[in-house]
């Protein structure tokens, strides 16, 4: 009986630490958030890049976008929120969106296109993947030497 | 006492080790509250019959014992020492089994504490649980009031008095609620008297709580004052069953040493008072560990067997171990005149003496050699015997052939059963073991030899082999011999004096013919 | 003979005076170094303030899981480096899932925990086989295992264990690189809820954890658990007479040990920002190890308070031999050197002392049985 | 004689037979996955040559039961002092390396003397003991290396004139001093006569020291101090003449090991030597407490070999040098086997 009991406190205990781990997984997930002002090709159809666009993520500005440029913010989790502050043409008074995005678990780095997202496209047309361009297989080719590897038995 | 069924009852328990009998056919009965003094010679089987009745693993590892011990009418066949504990038996045994770090009170409820469950404990075990030193403390009191004996609970082992210590064990046993029989293998060896004293005014407590006790000592008045009834062990079985009151010191020896059957054949022994003096010992300590000698001084005439008896933890070992250096000593020894410098091994080898030490296999031997270097070792160490020397001395190189010869020669003289004589130490009997020792002595040609303990754990047969040996070098080469014994009788066979050391003094030096008793009462005369 | 037992109590009050102070040579000789190099190498007393604040922060921890085989008696673990290895696994996994910041440093706790008690069973397991000679046998093992992450770490993770990502792969395409950044959860600990004094940044969190290890530690010692490990590590034998499972309770000492180090090893990483894979765990046990022994510890008794003034000492020590030495000499290297001399050195000196007074203890029965002999005399 | 094969095979543990069997899968597997076989004979004769004596630098302390001599670098160091102060003194050639052993002795002799007496404080504690006093001994030299006054240009930093190199090249020194002399070459398969004369020459010595009278208490002590202490044996000054000799041994090892190898490595160089010098004579079928010629040359026969066949084998095979990592594991492995067993621990 006591026994039982004891090993059913210690699943429960053990769940509780898997559950935790889980929560960890998803709250914990790390991802990197690139803001292009660019113009979009949607079938046929050209979305324009703004003139500027202001940033805003947590309180500060990230940066000031011009035309074609993209800038980056990380986050930690899936939930994503910013502020923009728009100029469409050279001249317009600016206009302020504050921007919610959920992103997809699985993508590291996440492309969003301001000019589609803002016209209100579906998801898929602002929203892409990043993949890191593969560097150059020069860069840090030597073998790990293991230089810590407490025998260095090539030499007695 | 109560009427019904004893609170413990031993019929015809047998017992032996691998073939020589060590009990045969032991009844014994107790009553609870009774207080049973349990004596005999060291190897009378007292403690083997109390191992018996402790569930020690050492007896069923050497193929258990027959006969029934019944607990309060009910058969037991205890397993290992816990279920003897859980059946209500406690032992307090000679050696302290103590955590010196700790104090009386945890020692008293080691591994018995009380403890307060908490969250974690729910989850790891009660292992996790919080010791509850608030109860631990009232439990270790209550403990030691039993026992009405005052020691302080809070204070560490490893500052008590020694005496102090044997008192926190026996509050052990008593702290267990089950106790209903407590064995206490001599508990008062390392007390004082005052000490004493007190331990038997608590034993006679305990009895009248109901509690039974057996009580070994080797003082028997002690046995006199506590004890109901005296049971009197000698080779293997109970020869005396009596209530204490109706016995005395003088009988309860004669009992314990009176041999049945009184060797008739005893050697012609040889006692010339005015022979020279070989070696004189003067106050002599030595600090071996369980054999201290405290102050001994002794004279061994030239060309005799003395034989040094005694009971174990006496010192008698103490004596050679401590002429020969292996053992922290002080004081004075002259052999033949000349003074013997203590705690240098190789001055007294040096001054052709030699020892056979009671411990084969710690000190004795190298068992993992052969033979050849066993026997030829010392003598080619100390005497550059079975050396070949090149360059003038410079290089002194083994000479295989000669030890090999040598080696040769003792295994034929002393008869020793061996494949070859380049065989492994390791891989010899007990009694083979013991000759290599001998040759090895014998090989060193002393003038002067000190054998210790030399049939300890061998056949009958190797026995006689070995006392014989001894006796011819002795008589032939005319070596004068000290032998150390704990077996009265073979030093009666072998020896021609006999010097009997109690409490780390010689108690008293008797010629060899001397009546057992005699011996016996020397014996017990100032134990410790 | 009481009379000779009581003269043993004295002694022992004697020797207890003469091991304290042998026990506190050591903290007294690095205060004195410390207290030569600081001037001479002219740090500004708050930039050493906050290295060393910085330091216990990252350190604390990892000496902490030493103390219970010590209480167990099994010595210095230098088997901590499995611990250490298990955390460094743990953390490669967390930074390939990408789990950032304090969420990824939980998991890596949680998932370097099974690697951690495997290893501390393998490595308990074997020193019971060794008794007597532990401390050589778990510095042997943290070798071989060493051996063994290696194989794990640069042959099978990417080719048998799934890694995605190849900004930690080996160009290769199988083992993991030389370092593995830790950007995204470096200081993540120390940071929340860090407080600043003046020029001082004090690492709030980490600090509470550590202090919360170290109330564990009391609370632990207090347990039944706790007790058996005092007593197996004062007598085996007793202990095992008196029904306590020698061996079990050893390999949970070492497990716990090993786990804790795991623990200690992440937040070290945590707070260095990136991961040397091959090397950060090789020398953690030696410094750990030497740190205590400078807070005044000794192979068979050590306390909190030993880890907290070892690693203020030590790292202090640490932080200006190398300036004091370029000072003193002209030349850095001779500081490096110095401080890694002065480590060894300190264990060293602490085997021996432990070594030296294991044969004192025997000693000394032999003049109390001359002296008993004597006072027989007065009395006849 | 027999009986001595059969001790052998039955002192032969597991972890050895696993061992040799890999090596002789190696020398079976070079051929077919298409290496250079004499090349890798040649190679592990060389290695064998420069190792060897470091090896049996063990024997004397095994003997004596001072365990296993994790105190090498200690011998190492005095190596070390040796080999620089002779070529600081401007010797060249041979003669440098005659040079080198001879100043290195005293500095062994002394070295031994204060580790002996250390150890003789210590009984029980040796290993752990020992290798802490090896790693302070380098870790000590590291600066003294730098402090001390050596001025030979090709030994010091270029740029500030003092302290020595990490690595200093033999070149016109005792570089192959003994490889070459006497160098056989049978087709491709060439032999390091000199080397493996010296070797020769030390082993047989050392037999030679352990059929003397001293050399048979030595063995006695190691066997079972108390024997040897109730048989008149000074103990403590055979395990100190033991401890002087094993680092002796150390000292010229390394210098017969720079001879080979080419250059001279300081400051954290001599670290680690003592555990691939431990694991080979333990390989080579030593305990704790036992070890014998024999042993010593097995053992570094079959360290050598794997250490020099692996890689190449290896990488022909499965394009992965795993080499470091099986050698990590395989005599660590052994040293773990040698501490846990039984019969050993009882001392």
């Amino acid at each position: 009986m006591n026994k039982k009991r004891m090993w059913i406190i210690r699943g429960c205990t053990l769940l509780a630490v898997l559950a935790i781990a889980a929560v960890m997984l998803v709250v914990g997930r790390g991802h990197t958030v690139y803001i292009d002002n660019k113009a979009l090709e949607y079938n046929g159809q050209t979305f324009e890049a703004m003139y500027r666009s202001e940033v805003w993520v947590g309180g500060e500005r990230l940066s000031k976008l011009a035309k074609k440029e993209r800038t980056m913010s990380t986050v930690i989790g899936q939930g994503f929120e910013m502020n923009l502050i728009n100029t469409a043409n050279k001249g317009d008074d600016p206009s302020e969106v504050s921007v919610k995005l959920s992103l997809p678990y699985g993508w590291d780095g996440i492309v969003v296109n301001l000019p589609g997202y803002l016209a209100g496209l579906p998801q898929e047309a602002w929203m892409t993947e990043f993949i890191p361009a593969p560097e150059p297989a020069s860069e840090e080719d030597e073998e790990p030497e293991t230089f810590e590897d407490e025998i260095p038995m090539g030499d007695i | 006492m109560s009427q019904n069924a004893p609170l413990l009852e031993m019929k015809n328990i047998r017992k032996d080790f691998f073939g020589n009998q060590v009990l045969t056919d032991i009844n014994l009965t107790l009553q609870e509250g009774e207080v049973l003094g349990l004596v005999g010679e060291n190897g009378a089987g007292k403690s083997t019959l109390m191992k018996i009745l402790f569930g020690m693993n050492v007896i069923r590892e050497t193929g258990g014992y027959e006969g029934t011990i019944l607990l309060n009418g009910e058969a037991a066949d205890f397993k290992t020492p816990f279920e003897a504990l859980a059946a209500g038996i406690g032992m307090v045994h000679q050696e302290f089994s103590l955590i010196p770090g700790f104090t009386a009170a945890e020692n008293i409820l080691l591994n018995r504490e009380p403890k307060k469950k908490s969250v974690i404990s729910e989850v790891f075990g009660e292992r996790l649980d919080v010791l509850n030193r608030k109860e631990m403390n009232r439990k270790a009191g209550e403990a030691i009031e039993k026992m009405g004996v005052k020691i302080d609970s809070q204070m560490v082992i490893h500052d008590m008095p020694v005496g102090h210590k044997q008192f926190t064990e026996i509050a052990r046993e008593l702290s267990k609620d089950q106790l209903k029989l407590l064995i206490l293998d001599e508990p008062t060896a390392v007390l004082t008297e005052k000490e004493a004293e007190a331990l038997l005014s608590s034993i006679r407590g305990m009895a009248s709580r109901g509690i039974a006790v057996i009580f070994i000592t080797h003082r028997l008045q002690e046995i006199l004052n506590v004890c109901d009834k005296v049971v009197v062990m000698r080779d293997g079985q109970v020869v005396k069953d009596v209530p204490a009151r109706e016995t005395g010191i003088a009988e309860i020896t004669r009992w314990m040493v009176g041999r049945s059957v009184n060797v008739a054949g005893k050697a012609e022994i040889r006692d010339n008072p005015d022979a020279p003096v070989a070696l004189s010992i003067r106050r002599l300590w030595v600090d071996m560990p369980g054999e201290t000698v405290r102050d001994v001084s002794l004279d061994v005439r030239e060309g005799e067997i003395l034989g040094i008896g005694g009971l174990a933890g006496q010192g008698k070992l103490g004596i050679p171990n401590g002429i020969m250096g292996l053992y922290d000593a002080g004081g004075e020894v002259t052999l033949r005149g000349e003074k013997i410098p203590l705690n240098k091994p190789r001055a007294c080898l040096d001054a052709s003496m030699a020892f056979v030490s009671e411990d084969r296999r710690g000190v004795g031997l190298l068992l993992d050699e052969t033979l050849e270097w066993n026997i030829a070792f010392p003598a080619m160490q100390i005497q550059n015997k079975f050396l070949k020397n090149y360059l003038g001395g410079l290089v002194k190189w083994r000479d295989e052939k000669a030890i090999h010869d040598i080696t040769r020669r003792y295994i034929d003289e002393l008869a020793i059963k061996c494949t070859s004589s380049k065989q492994k130490a390791k891989e010899l009997s007990g009694g083979n073991q013991q000759k290599v020792c001998l040759a090895k002595a014998f090989a060193l040609e002393p003038g002067f030899l000190f054998v210790s303990e030399p049939t300890r754990g061998i056949d009958v047969g190797a026995k006689a082999l070995v006392l014989e040996a001894l006796k011819q070098f002795n008589r032939e080469s005319g070596v004068t011999i000290v032998m150390i014994s704990s077996e009265l009788e073979e030093l009666r066979q072998t020896c021609d004096r006999i010097a009997i050391v109690s409490g780390g003094k010689v108690a008293g030096i008797l010629p060899a013919t001397e009546s057992a008793e005699q011996f016996g009462l020397l014996m017990v005369s100032q134990v410790v | 003979m009481s009379s000779v037992n009581q003269k043993g109590g004295s002694r022992s009050v004697g020797k207890t005076v003469r091991s304290f102070l042998a026990g506190n040579s050591v903290p007294i000789m690095f205060i004195l170094i410390c207290a030569v190099c600081i001037p001479i190498s002219g740090f500004s007393p708050d930039y050493l303030l906050n290295e060393i604040i910085t330091r216990l922060g990252r350190n604390a921890f990892l000496i902490l899981s030493l103390l219970i085989p010590i209480m167990a008696g099994m010595g210095l673990n230098f088997g901590m480096t499995l611990g250490a290895m298990a955390g460094e696994i743990a953390l490669i996994f967390v930074s390939d899932w990408q789990i950032w910041g304090i969420p990824g440093v939980i998991l890596a706790m949680i998932v370097s925990v099974p690697f951690s008690v495997v290893l501390g069973w393998f490595c308990g397991k074997i020193m019971n086989m060794a008794k007597g000679r532990e401390m050589i046998t778990s510095y042997i093992i943290s070798f071989f295992i060493n051996g063994v992450y290696q194989l794990i770490v640069l042959y099978m993770m990417g080719s048998v264990i799934p890694i995605a990502h190849s900004s930690i792969k080996l160009p290769r395409g199988y083992g993991i690189r030389n370092t593995v950044g830790l950007l995204n959860m470096r200081q993540c600990i120390d940071n929340l809820l860090a407080i600043r004094i003046g020029g001082v940044k004090i690492p709030a969190l980490t600090l509470l954890i550590i202090a919360l290890m170290c109330l564990l530690i009391v609370w632990f010692r207090r347990t039944k658990l706790g007790q058996d490990m005092r007593a197996v590590g004062q007598d085996m034998q007793v202990a095992r007479d008196a029904g306590i499972q020698v061996e079990r309770t050893r390999i949970i000492s070492i497990i716990i040990s090993t786990v804790l180090a795991g623990f200690g090893m992440i937040l070290y990483l945590q707070n260095i920002g990136n991961l040397s894979t091959y090397s950060a765990h090789s020398q953690v046990g030696m410094f750990c190890i030497a740190a205590l022994l400078v807070g005044g510890a000794s192979v068979d008794r050590a306390s909190i308070g030993n880890v907290f003034l070892g690693v203020i000492l030590f790292h202090l020590m640490f932080i200006v031999a190398p300036q004091a030495g370029a000072k003193i000499t002209g030349d850095s290297m001779i500081g490096e050197y110095f401080r890694v001399f002065v480590s060894y050195g300190v264990i060293t000196m602490a085997l021996i002392m432990y070594e030296m007074k294991k044969r004192r203890q025997k000693a000394s029965i032999g003049e109390q049985l001359a002296l008993a002999q004597k006072e027989g005399l007065q009395h006849e | 004689m027999k009986e001595k094969i059969k001790d052998f095979i039955s002192s032969f543990g597991l972890p050895r037979l696993i061992i040799s069997a890999f090596l002789l899968a190696l020398f079976i597997l070079s051929p077919i996955v298409g290496a250079d076989l004499p090349m890798q004979i040649t190679n592990v004769i060389n290695r064998f040559s420069w190792n060897a004596v470091l090896v049996l630098a063990m024997v004397p302390m095994v003997h004596s039961g001072c365990g296993l001599n994790f105190g090498l670098p200690l011998g190492i160091v005095a190596g070390l002092l040796g080999g620089t102060l002779s070529l600081e003194f401007g010797f060249t050639g041979p003669m440098s390396f005659l040079m080198a052993v001879l100043i290195a002795t005293p500095f062994a002799l002394l070295f031994g003397g204060g580790y002996g007496w250390l150890l003789n404080k210590i009984k029980g504690g040796e290993m752990m003991i020992a290798t802490y006093v090896g790693f302070s001994s380098v870790s000590f030299m590291c600066m003294m290396w730098l402090l001390l006054p050596y001025h030979k240009a090709d030994m010091v930093w270029g740029l500030s004139g003092k302290g020595l190199r990490t690595t200093i090249s033999l070149e016109g020194y005792y570089d192959k001093a003994l490889s070459n002399f006497l160098q056989i070459n049978i087709g491709k398969i060439s032999i390091p006569m000199g080397a493996l004369l010296l070797f020769a020459l030390l082993a047989f010595a050392m037999w030679a020291f352990l059929h003397t009278k001293t050399g048979t208490a030595m063995t006695a002590v190691g066997s079972n101090p108390n024997f040897a202490k109730a048989a008149g044996i000074h103990v403590d000054k055979i395990r100190m003449l033991s401890v002087v000799m094993s680092t002796w041994l150390g000292a010229v090892g390394i210098l017969v090991y720079q001879q080979g190898f080419g250059f001279i490595q300081l400051y954290n160089a001599p670290f680690y030597m003592a555990l691939p010098a431990v694991s080979a004579i333990l390989i080579g079928g030593a305990s704790v407490n036992k070890a014998s010629i024999i042993n010593v040359i097995v053992g570094t026969f079959l360290f050598q070999g794997i250490v020099t066949m692996t890689p190449t084998v290896m990488n022909n095979m499965i394009h992965m040098d795993m080499s470091e990592v099986i050698r990590m594991i395989a005599s660590n492995g052994m040293i773990l086997y040698a501490l846990t067993r039984r019969s050993e621990v009882r001392r």
